[in-house]
């Protein structure tokens, strides 16, 4: 068991103006860097299989939406949701177990990084199908309306995922039955290799709330206090029964888009611009500036971090690996 | 106990009323289902019964309705999705097959999806190509989805409220044409067990396998021939997936003919399974004659009245066949 | 073979200002009418089976658009699609014997009513499936332009159809490849039962074109000038390589959705309403106040266009039905 | 003939370029194929050679691009569509199933949908449920579709160029393991005929019928069983629809053994078929013993690399299946 302290919303104001709020925040940014540097790691040494999908350079997202929710709320993540996981409470060795197909992992070593989910922390789960969350979280948000819980449900997509038929129905579905979801675009500007400017006409994603007439903004993905201020308001508004709305995160993944990405469609200097906004970076230098934090603070948590990435790892390897002895039993849940 | 006839679509109507009364997670989504009743009538009134909320019409919108319902149930709703036509789950698929059907398994198994989802199947009512499908092979062959096909009132009632009891996602095959069948459906909330064929009718000469509207044909069928001096037994498999080979194995050993009857094309279909299941077991050492299938053509469903009766078994085709298969032709 | 005369532009200005395009603009809108009032009587009395779906009260969006197309150029029809066959110049004898299931019907009655095609008029098919033709159309306009023929594409679809996915990635592809396609939804208020005030929260389904940076305008369905009026200016975009356009034909359904319709979702006084509205009799007044065409020659034109429908029941009739023999061996196109 | 050794995955860029020169109306559309060259890398330099509207990248929206595929070849193109996994199909079923498999026929044949679809099928890759699936019984079921899965670098380049000529919906499912495997390819144009199994290995012993990436398996557990005094024959169905039984029948009839091995899940799967064909014809009366299939597991594809061999055929799989055939168990 590894964790991090769970987001919490600051008292008021920003994030960064928050001690506890701060604190956590800025661990959640490097437990996503850290794991995901690590997972990096663990493939290029051959130690990891399959493939994987690196949100490094988008962590804000993730951090600043989870900030404005309870550990009651849901998720729907994606094939980019090691940051969704971590930002919403789950047990980083049991992460780490799945993604090293150990028996203890998330799935049981059955679905790996494409495939989390977290009961617990109300994660519905990743998923490798672009846009295959947005109507489960639509139909989990239904749910709530129709239990009458005041629980809110964030489904987090990228860009691409926006060009799906599934985008469109899952929005117009929440749209008319005035639903208890957020829909957070996580614009990365690139669906795989093609850009958003070849895959879509508008300049802004989140003009396509106005097709449902929700409510849609876009925000500087990589500032995690832009980033809580926007889903501060729309989970405010999902709550009290006001409604889905779209909220578009500008970002960029600094690594390629799976282990066989080769870059060919990007250049070096658009990376290098993108780097120079790390949002680990902006938000530590922020805390600083602000003297919520003093650089030795931010050193001594992020140590802390590394820590608990290094226990998670030592915990994970050292787990049984996947049982293939209960496959059969496993395709369905026992009736009664 | 005194009869009670109802029809087919009473009887599913029936099953949802009091699962609902039963059950407040129980709710109704699908396009038309609310004052208009639904394409077929099956919901009929229940959307005055219980409501715009728990009996909900929806945009056109089919990937959309199942996301929601496979969204509802994760989080412990019970869904009933009524696909108007069958043929339009075909723009669902993602969500039944890489997402209902996997969810259970892939996440580890800590959530599951307690869906059930409803369509009218087969052909007969002029609709052609694109209404009238019997796409059952498609989602027997996926693991993780549960697949039924009731043949009569009661067992559309009993089948419906077992898949309701299901934690799994449970495809409900319903024909257009038996809607308005009849028989004795008891009033009372019981179950017909998923998984367990059925035998309708013993009989020593051949064994007839048959799915769907195709089961009443057969039986049918297996009257006029006993006039004939033959003596057909007539299986009514219900549940595809899983299948119970009991009842067709333990027959077969008897009549040592197997015939097998279904609307859906013949290539690759459901009935190919029967018959690998037989000739891979030691069911193939009882057969006297070579395995006899009878199934749909391998066409698009026709719009002309008698070419739609021509491509997918009709009376007269189960009786000749039924008849070669003695005569061992 | 039963026809009328083809539609044309006016050489300026409205329809209703020019003899020729009104007078062809009028046969259109009667044999739509007659066409489908003379279906809708054989199949009360049980001369025709199956279903179908009638655009009484519709006629003027078909008409309107098809005026402003040529032969060369494309469509893609609807289950409610006998209007745009029409007007798009198809035989309607053909057409008769498709819905009598006859050898001699479009689809020698494979299809019926839904899936009637002619591809000497560009008409690439009704389409049993809602939203189904919109991808196909947008497939056939990037063939135009990949070809640099000078050939336009036009959608018809409903306002239902909008809420499908495959609304929202044609409209899409439509606009990123900057095709000429013209997407002609026909709001008649209601998809079967559902209406469009709970389908979709957009107060004008055009507005759902901003999603795709396409121009997208609503217009009075019921008037063939003002159907025309848009529908040229997009056509001539579309032609000239300015890209998509999506109109909205604001309209109604005189008669149920199909067959099995009770009316049970709209009231008596919101059909009598629009009826006061039928295109039809809006175009003939018109005509005739603008002195365009006398009673009598309207008269005169109904009369003729009822003999034509006539004789296409009469011929189709007279065919023979399908035949059953040829099935096997029309699944598949030989090869070479 | 000097042999000319290039991957599977050169092959069918081979064909498609070449296609390409030959036919102007030849194009390709997909996710990632231009400057990514494609997600195994099948399209390479194609985007650079022929441009980007010849190879043409799109928006992640499969049912559009599909539909986009259908349209064009309804008005004369010839589309190559390419499904990033072919687990995505399920978003454009209605597109592959309900318009053009149909069009043709529904339409009274003066339309035709000369399409190509290839989408890379299979597991073995770690990529887990979603993306790992054999989907080949959903489309071979299908009237009006043809469905062909290539198994070696030459057929892999044969039976697409082949597809090009057919006026036709062909479904053209490859293996992903196969993308890097490497064989003999002729270079000129050739055509390797749709409907046509093929007998890869001789054998007088039992009769192997195998399809995609079970093919190459098949043939290494024959030379092995070879040293075991076994003599298996080995055959490739190559075209799942129209299936070509002669090989096969006349296979079966000398060794009245069958086995057939399958990647995708057993119940209701291709083979079962297979099984059917042979149970339903004179070829049931030259089985020695029961058929024998082995299968997939009835279980979604899972990412452990343990889990994920234990759920399909393996070589040691089908070499304790086929002596298990061989001592009648
Ligand atoms: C339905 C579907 N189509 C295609 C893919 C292959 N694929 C996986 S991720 C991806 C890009 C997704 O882009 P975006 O939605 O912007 O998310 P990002 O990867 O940028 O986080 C693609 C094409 C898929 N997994 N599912
Ligand atoms: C994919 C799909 N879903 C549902 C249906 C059943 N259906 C046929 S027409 C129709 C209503 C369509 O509404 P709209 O698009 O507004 O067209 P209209 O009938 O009003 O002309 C429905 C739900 C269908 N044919 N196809
Ligand atoms: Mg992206
Ligand atoms: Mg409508």
């Amino acid at each position: 068991m590894a964790t991090i302290t769970p987001l919490i919303p600051p008292a008021q104001g920003a994030v960064s103006d928050d001690l506890a709020a701060s604190q956590a925040a800025l661990e959640s940014l490097l437990a996503i860097r850290f794991f995901e540097e690590a997972v990096d790691g663990l493939f290029a040494r051959g130690l990891m299989h399959g493939t994987m999908h690196l949100s490094i350079g988008q962590e804000a997202v993730a951090t600043g939406v989870c900030a404005a929710l309870r550990q009651t709320d849901f998720i729907t993540s994606t094939h980019r949701g090691h940051s969704h996981c971590i930002a919403k409470g789950a047990d980083l060795t049991r992460m780490m177990a799945e993604l090293l197909a150990k028996q203890t992992g998330y799935c049981r070593g059955r679905g790996g990084s494409m495939h989390i989910a977290d009961a617990k922390t109300g994660n519905l789960g990743a998923n490798g199908i672009v846009a295959g969350g947005i109507p489960i979280a639509t139909g989990a948000a239904l749910a709530q309306k129709m239990r009458d819980t005041d629980s809110v449900v964030v489904s987090f997509f990228g860009d691409g995922a926006t060009n799906e038929g599934a985008f469109h129905e899952a929005l117009n579905l929440a749209s008319v039955w005035n639903l208890p979801v957020v829909f957070v675009c996580e614009n990365n500007k690139y669906g795989m290799s093609f850009s958003t400017a070849k895959s879509m006409k508008v300049e802004k994603i989140s003009e396509r709330a106005a097709s449902y007439a929700m409510p849609g903004v876009t925000v500087d993905g990589n500032d995690v206090d832009a980033v809580f201020d926007a889903a501060k308001v729309a989970v405010a508004r999902a709550r009290s029964g006001g409604g889905p709305t779209l909220i578009e995160c500008v970002t960029y993944r600094h690594k390629g888009h799976s282990k066989s990405d080769k870059n060919l469609y990007r250049t070096k200097e658009e990376i290098e611009f993108w780097k120079t906004k790390d949002p680990v970076g902006i938000f530590e230098t922020r805390l600083i500036e602000k003297g919520v934090l003093t650089k030795s603070q931010v050193d001594q948590i992020t140590e802390a971090v590394r820590n608990e990435i290094r226990n998670a790892i030592q915990e994970a390897s050292a787990a049984p690996d996947s049982d293939p002895a209960e496959l059969l039993s496993s395709v369905f849940r026992q009736v009664g | 106990m005194s009869e009670r006839i109802i029809t087919y679509a009473e009887a599913i109507r029936e099953a949802i009323g009091q699962a609902m009364e039963a059950d407040p997670n129980v709710f109704m989504l699908g396009e038309d289902i609310g004052v208009y009743g639904g394409a077929f009538g099956v919901s009929g009134d229940l959307y005055h019964r219980f409501g715009e909320e728990r009996v909900r019409d929806t945009p056109i919108s089919e990937m959309g309705i199942v996301g929601a319902a496979v969204g509802a149930a994760l989080v412990g709703m019970k869904p009933i999705v009524e696909i108007q036509f069958s043929d339009f789950t075909a723009h669902a698929m993602d969500q039944i097959v890489n997402q209902a059907a996997k969810i259970h398994f892939m996440l580890g198994g800590e959530l599951s999806v307690p869906m059930v989802l409803r369509a009218p199947s087969g052909s007969g009512t002029g609709a052609a190509a694109q209404h009238s499908q019997s796409l059952e092979t498609w989602f027997a062959h996926v693991p993780g989805l549960k697949v039924v096909m009731p043949s009569s009132p009661a067992d559309a009632k009993g089948l419906l409220l077992s898949a309701l009891d299901d934690p799994n996602p449970v495809i409900v095959l319903e024909h257009k044409l038996l809607y308005k069948t009849s028989g004795h459906v008891p009033p009372e909330m019981y179950r017909t067990p998923i998984g367990v064929s059925n035998k309708v009718r013993d009989g020593k000469d051949l064994t007839i396998v048959a799915t769907g509207v195709m089961v009443s044909r057969s039986l049918e069928a297996a009257a006029q021939l006993q006039a004939l001096g033959i003596d057909a037994c007539v299986i009514d498999v219900r549940t595809l997936s899983p299948l119970d080979m009991g009842p067709i194995n333990e027959s077969v050993s008897k009549t040592g003919r197997l015939m097998l009857v279904q609307e859906a094309p013949k290539h690759v279909g459901f009935m190919a399974e029967v018959a690998a299941r037989i000739s891979e077991g030691p069911g193939i050492y009882h057969l006297t004659e070579p395995i006899k299938r009878l199934c749909g053509m391998d066409v698009p469903i026709p719009y002309a009245p008698q070419l739609e009766k021509a491509v997918v078994p009709q009376l007269p085709d189960i009786l000749s066949a039924a008849q070669d298969l003695m005569r061992g032709v």
